[in-house]
């Protein structure tokens, strides 16, 4: 019951084009991630939808209303649609309690059932304890959280929210992000969700669009996004992945190609209509290398530029190709070692031929 | 999640939109209303009076009044004098709001309060207790073996003199705007550049002053405009000195006879009026450029003196000492004999007069009392309105909000005297709709005051809108609360300090008012400014100090009395506590 | 009952016990009152006639070039009926518009602790009195516009007495109470002043003293004027006759003004009137000549 | 030459006790994470190193020089700290570049050398276009940078950072990060490194504090923390950990111990001196747990709670033991499908015998 359509949104500031004829097209109840590289404009988006900006061209409907074009503008308060600041915009005189009960007072909620809400977000949150402190003697993280409950207690249609987690740890976070699955289950709100952590907007996510510099350049299943990137920012921003350059494409016709890449002979995934190449583009992640302990398998040489401890692994840089100018990156389980400067032999046992540019969207 | 929809009722939902709808729009046009009704048409009313004598326009005679010898002189004596006590003023009142919200120097509330309260005392006595100071016949010069002689002219009496004394009396207005600036100043700014190598002088320059400049340009444009409508300091100073400037220059012209004496009275206050706008302008100017918002939560740091706390110390104490005790020593002195002159001895110490202005004066009672109901009321009235005028001012651009800009500051910029005509002018004929006439009532006086004070009650909250973080609004906004309710929510106890600051300010000038209630008192409505002037002129010198003593005791007693709510009130928000 | 409007500039005790004695004598006249400095209440009533709303009915102010500008503007109502016997014509209008009610005169007041008593207004220009000297601007105070205008037709007195003062660097400022100030509080040795000033804090132990020169003072009279725009003519002339009675001069007296109907005694203290020199002038030429003298003033003075 | 040493600081804020007894020795030149959850008083910690606060209790010396006694405090701007704040606290009335050099200028650096160094940073963190902008006109992760970019300019002998990447995204994250192993390579500086991203914190330090509730509860080298935690809040709180109960826990003598989990004898690593004991607590991580395709092999009965899409892999909690009482999680390589409660038998592969708790530091 609330869709979002937004069409051909622009937006300046000033001389910056900041948003550039973004489309999307979100489904009731769908949970969609806007992923994007610090800058991009993702804020700025979802001040657009939430009505604190006036557009400069296209529109934008929500739940079959047309809340946004450049001549009419619904103001925030009348569209129903709730929001988590990325600078939290607590109210410094208001409690915690008080920050998150205001909403519900606004809409005429008995207090009992108010002090009720009000004491379940709380806990969700873990902030039980300190329901009568102001913010200013919170932590950082601590008033994120609030910021947080204040939207959680709402419960509203349509749910925006501007890096939510961003300075929470680990377990708060991960606690949070399954409220956030289990809350979006419960309510069938449509959520929109911005982050710059890719693990949670592939986890979280229906659908993921990843902006860069004002534009939608890819809007699809986080799967799709991981392993079939539409383009090479897109392929270079998910899951630490690479671009590379591989050369003799040749399509099989059952959705894998062969090809060579540094000299060895390697297999790819690639789009159904994909053309035979001489040369393309293609993305790799972390994950789709390893490492050969074995000295007679056939490999590509590299050696190591970094090594980095990661706990369950070790992520190690790489350096491969003739005059070691191709970047590779490759996780090794925990309990090894890699040295800096150290000679290894990788072979690749899964990649993606990216597409030719051939929409206009994919440029930048 | 129709459960959490229809929960709260769809039939109520609907219906609280309907009137929200309005809101807006609702709270433009009462503004716009207040504004006009206040501001606009009782001063475009005095302007037909000053350009269209006999209702018609007559260039020659604008000319010739505005071309002559005087107006000329007084008017550039006028500018300069005004825009020097500006800059003293400026600099005392930022440096004491340094002082007292920044750094570790001791005693720090106590200062605060003796430095706000000479706003209390009014210009002429604090003048006449400088003069008296510094006459050669001065007790205080004699004791310290400086005395001038005979027949020198005295040293107050000179376009410096007026300056200096402007500068001293208008100071706490400075004070009282930047303070409320600095208090929203986060901390982490000030960390931030400590960390950076940054000692005590070099963050205040760099750091804080820049980012205070909003306060300080506001209170700059209040003293700019209480300097050059002060005729107290102006004409007890500046006419021994033949210093002439437009204010006297007013007063003259109110006091001479002739059919015409209005109309030019009227003319002269219109090119005052054009003077003081441009001065208001150029502050807000100046204080606007540049982005000075901060984001909240603020706990205000404190700059450590060192070795200089001491020296600074002393140095603040011996400032207070000259600004307040030597007025108030004149002041008590003479209240406590029975004919003024008279040496204060153990034989002609008397409480007569306190007694007399106690128990044996109904009318002094009377108008004390009205003063304080109408001080109140404008305060009450004036500091929510000046919030909801500020939210519209500072986050909705637009024509209708710069013409409410320009209109709000228009009555403000007139010396009080030209508000009582302009007053009188307007609101003589009796009200459409209601039938009667305000003249004569107690009413015309407090609109008079609201249309006298609005902007200066707007003035630190626009500074406070400055340094907001809008989104704690867009916060509240998403909740579906409607503006006023925002207003009463979220924006007034976010910009506690500066509320409270406009509304000291407001009392603190509204409580003693002289210029504007003079004209409009009658039986029915007396004031207690009017009422000291008349005791002084009647001859009764020391009853009337009687009076100044009790009110600037009273006002202690309130400031003091506030000290015990302040738990209960926001951080920052009384002016003289930390 | 008829209610009559009251504009005086009486101190407030003067002006509730004078309508009390009327309302006294007269139960079915009420009178409200609006009591204000003179230069207040004539900027009022300005403002008024430009708004063409007059609100008094009566007027009992300070001096009679206010009433005389009304009176050339048209404003006043003319009572020739008022019982005027045995008063000196110099005290009323000759068109019977206003009629003087007391006579406050302007004399010399010094401060015996530092200063001797003088005998005639030429006598205080001296050098020992250079920058001692407090004088009351006529461009303030309506009493020393009076002062002015009567010592500059006096004969042996005229400009050149301000111009002697401006020599010894003296500037006329503000009004009666200033200068009441600057002598009791020594910081000058004379003052221009008016009579009941000097003796009230005389009376209350101030260090002052009041001299009425030989060649003259200058007074004014508090004359009382009818509105011409009045509605109750008949109530307004009885409060005429009121304070023209020798019940309404004993109350001057007893109020601590020099009353004008021959053979009411005045207060304690105050000079006979008869001893005194009066210096008067006549009203309507100085209202027509009002700027240009204002002008001459500023010229000497420098303002 | 700055080594930091911190002895049993304590750090209340009116009745509330933020610090307790904190003791850290930091070697001079060394790159120190602390970690923990929100609100434990990492920031309190950096406030009191920095000299932003007054200190309760303990002593603080920077580079053999007492700074913090409850007696005596060196003013913050003597103490030649560098410091990113949480909060970027960017003075808003200063352009980009006018910000990263103040404290250049404070110092006497000449006009010119200021002017290069500032270039340089500012392209360090790719915001050389926009140094003439205000910090009003930036993006939360440009603002970031700044931030970043301030203290970078300084070389400073100590830095403390305030989760100075919060707000970035993976890629400038990471090139961030290789910056600041960078810089602290190149300068040799002190770094005080507060962050809630383990793997920020696993990967950049040299020895990381584990903060709780106003408590360091461990001070050791990334490996150690990962693979030996010392306490169950440790092994909680790093690399995903579990803690579950095994039973019939007996040493092996070579570091390792053999146990029960869930009727399945493990093989778990020990502390030297492990005392053989019937239950014991022990640390799992979900890479030590493998999934088992084939049915015969002995394995522990779980079923799926929740499957999330990683990207690389697929995160899966899965709900063990007799009652379903035993949360557990795993990773399961990408391309392969895990439903909501599908019924799988996974083996453990590794695991750590969490000491008994004999210091009380390990109380909260
Ligand atoms: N008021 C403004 N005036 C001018 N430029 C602005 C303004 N607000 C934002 N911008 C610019 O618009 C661009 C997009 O900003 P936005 O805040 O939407 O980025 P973002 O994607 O949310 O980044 P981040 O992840 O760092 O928060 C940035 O380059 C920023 O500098
Ligand atoms: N001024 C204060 N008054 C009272 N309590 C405070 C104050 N400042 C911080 N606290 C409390 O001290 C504790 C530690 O705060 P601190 O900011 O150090 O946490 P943190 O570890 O940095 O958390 P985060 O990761 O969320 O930033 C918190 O519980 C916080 O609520
Ligand atoms: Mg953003
Ligand atoms: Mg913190």
């Amino acid at each position: 019951m609330a869709r979002i359509e937004i069409e051909n949104l622009d937006k300046s500031f000033g001389q910056t084009q900041v948003l550039r004829e973004v489309s999307l097209s979100i489904e009731a109840g769908e949970f969609v991630s806007v992923l994007g590289p610090s800058g991009c404009g993702k804020t700025t988006l979802l001040r657009c939808l939430a009505g604190f900006e006036h557009i400069d061209g296209g529109r934008i409907e929500v739940g079959g209303q047309v809340v946004s074009t450049p001549e009419r503008h619904l103001p925030p308060e009348r569209r129903g649609i709730g929001v988590v600041f990325q600078n939290y915009a607590l109210w410094p005189h208001m409690t915690v309690a008080k920050n998150v009960a205001y909403g519900l007072k606004i809409a005429g909620v008995p207090r009992s059932e108010r002090e009720t809400r009000v004491a379940r977000v709380l806990d969700l949150v873990e902030l039980g304890a300190l329901a009568q402190r102001r913010p200013a003697d919170l932590s950082g993280g601590q008033r994120q959280r609030v910021a947080l409950a204040r939207c959680l207690a709402m419960e509203s249609r349509v749910v925006l929210l501007d890096e939510p987690l961003a300075n929470l740890d680990v377990h708060l976070r991960s606690a949070l992000e399954e409220e956030f699955a289990a809350f979006h289950a419960r309510s069938g709100a449509t959520m929109f969700y911005i982050t710059h952590d890719q693990a949670e907007a592939l986890a979280l996510a229906d659908r993921v669009a990843v902006m860069d510099r004002g534009r939608i350049i890819q809007f699809d299943r986080p799967e799709a996004l991981f392993r079939q990137p539409a383009s090479e920012t897109v392929a270079g921003f998910i899951g630490e992945g690479r671009v590379i350059e591989a050369e003799d494409i040749r399509p099989l016709g059952d959705g894998h190609a062969s090809a060579s890449l540094l000299g060895q002979p390697v297999r790819l995934r690639c789009a159904p209509g994909q053309r035979g190449q001489d040369r393309g583009r293609i993305s790799v992640h972390p994950g789709d290398l390893q490492l050969l302990s074995d000295d007679l398998q056939p490999g590509i040489e590299a050696h190591v530029t970094r090594a980095t401890y990661r706990g369950a692994y070790l992520r190690a840089e790489l350096a491969a190709g003739p005059s070691a100018s191709v970047p590779l990156s490759i996780n090794v389980a925990a309990p090894s070692s890699l040295d800096r400067g150290q000679r290894v032999r990788i072979a690749l046992r899964d990649g993606w031929v990216i597409p030719d540019p051939v929409t206009p969207t994919t440029q930048p | 999640m129709e459960l959490a929809m229809n929960r709260s009722g769809r039939p109520l939902r609907a219906l609280r939109h309907l009137t929200r709808a309005g809101d807006e729009h609702a709270v433009v046009a009462l503004l716009v209303l207040f504004v006009g009704l206040l501001s606009v048409a009782p001063l475009a009313r005095l302007g037909y009076a000053a350009l269209m004598p006999d209702g018609s326009f007559n260039g020659a005679r604008i000319t010739e009044l505005l071309g002559g010898r005087r107006v000329i002189e007084a008017t550039l004596n006028t500018v300069w004098i005004s825009i020097s006590a500006t800059a003293l003023a400026t600099v005392i009142g930022t440096a004491a709001a340094l002082l007292a919200g920044l750094s570790d120097m001791r005693s720090r509330t106590a200062w605060v309060f003796g430095f706000v309260l000479p706003l209390m005392i009014p210009p002429q006595v604090t003048a006449l207790a400088w003069v008296q100071a510094f006459s050669p016949a001065s007790p205080l010069l004699g004791a310290l073996d400086l005395s001038l002689p005979p027949g020198t002219r005295h040293p107050l009496y000179s376009a410096g003199g007026i300056v200096f004394l402007l500068g001293l009396y208008n100071a706490p207005l400075v004070f009282l705007s930047v303070r409320a600036s600095l208090h929203r100043l986060p901390a982490p700014l000030i960390e931030a550049a400590r960390s950076a190598g940054a000692g005590a002088l070099p963050v205040t320059r760099d750091i804080v002053l820049p980012l205070i400049r909003g306060g300080i340009f506001a209170g700059a444009a209040l003293a700019f405009v209480s300097s050059i409508g002060n005729f107290g300091i102006q004409a007890m100073l500046g006419i021994p000195a033949r210093v002439p400037t437009l204010i006297t220059l007013i007063y003259q012209q109110l006091n001479s006879y002739g059919p015409s004496a209005l109309n030019d009275m009227a003319l002269l206050a219109l090119l005052l009026a054009v003077l003081t706008l441009s001065g208001m302008a150029l502050t807000a100017w100046l204080g606007r450029r540049g982005d000075q918002r901060v984001n909240s939560a603020a706990r205000p740091p404190r700059l450590s003196l060192g070795r200089w706390r001491m020296p600074v110390t002393l140095l603040a104490w011996g400032y207070l000492a000259l600004c307040l005790v030597l007025p108030l020593t004149a002041l008590l002195g003479t209240a406590l004999v029975r004919g003024y002159g008279q040496p204060l001895s153990a034989e002609t110490l008397t409480f007569e007069n306190f007694a007399n202005a106690l128990f044996h004066h109904p009318g002094i009672r009377d108008a004390f009392l009205t003063s304080l109901w109408l001080t109140l009321a404008a305060v009450a009235v004036l500091v929510p309105i000046s919030v909801a005028l500020g939210y519209i001012l500072s986050w909705r651009r637009g024509r209708i909000a710069r013409a409410l800009m320009i209109a709000s500051e228009l009555a403000y910029a007139l010396p009080g005297i030209i508000i009582g005509v302009a007053m009188i002018l307007f609101f003589l004929r009796p009200l459409p709709f209601i039938g009667t006439g305000l003249y004569g009532t107690i009413w015309v006086i407090l609109a008079a005051y609201l249309s006298n004070f609005l902007a200066l009650a707007l003035r630190p909250i626009l500074g406070g809108y400055a340094q907001m973080d809008r989104a704690l609004d867009e916060a509240a906004q998403l909740t579906g609360a409607g503006l006023l309710t925002r207003l009463r929510d979220i924006v007034l106890p976010s910009l506690a300090p500066a509320a409270m600051a406009s509304g000291v300010l407001v009392f603190m000038t509204a409580i003693n008012e002289i210029q504007v209630s003079v004209l409009l008192v009658s039986s029915r409505a007396q004031t207690i400014g009017p009422m000291i002037i008349f005791l002084e002129e009647a001859g009764s010198s020391t009853l009337a100090a009687a009076v100044g003593c009790l009110m600037v005791a009273l006002i202690l007693v309130l400031m003091l009395a506030s000290l015990l709510f302040r738990r209960r009130l926001p951080p920052g928000v009384l002016p003289w506590q930390d | 009952e008829t209610t009559l409007t009251l504009y005086t500039s009486q101190p407030p005790e003067q002006a509730q016990s004078t309508v009390d004695a009327f309302e006294a004598a007269h139960p079915d006249i009420k009178i409200e009152w609006t009591r204000n400095g003179t230069s207040a209440l004539m900027n009022v009533i300005r403002a008024e006639i430009e708004a063409e709303q007059i609100q008094p009915d009566l007027l009992l102010v300070a001096d009679n070039i206010n009433l005389g500008e009304l009176k050339a503007g048209g404003h006043l109502m003319a009572y020739p009926e008022a019982p005027v016997e045995g008063y000196d014509a110099a005290t009323y209008d000759p068109d019977m518009s206003y009629f003087g009610t007391k006579a406050i005169t302007t004399g010399i007041a010094y401060n015996p602790e530092i200063a001797e008593p003088v005998e005639s207004w030429a006598e205080l220009l001296t050098e020992e009195n250079r920058g001692q000297i407090a004088v009351p601007s006529p461009l303030y105070s309506g009493a020393a516009l009076n002062h002015l205008h009567a010592l500059i037709n006096a004969e042996g007195i005229g400009w050149d007495f301000y111009q002697g003062l401006n020599d010894l660097d003296i500037v006329p400022e503000g009004g009666n109470g200033p200068a009441t100030k600057a002598v009791a509080s020594g910081m000058a040795k004379y003052a221009i002043l008016v009579d009941a000033n000097a003796l009230r804090a005389k009376a209350d132990g101030s260090p002052i003293d009041f001299i009425a020169p030989k060649d003259g003072v200058s007074f004014i009279t508090e004359p009382v004027a009818i509105m011409s725009t009045t509605e109750h003519p008949d109530a307004a002339k009885l409060f005429v006759d009121f304070l023209l009675s020798e019940e309404g001069q004993k109350l001057v007296a007893e109020q601590g003004n020099l009353p004008i109907m021959p053979g009411v005694a005045g207060p304690e203290g105050f000079p006979e009137l008869a001893d005194m020199k009066l210096l008067g002038y006549d009203a309507d030429t100085a209202v027509s000549t009002d700027a240009e003298t204002r002008a001459k003033f500023s010229d000497i003075f420098g303002l």
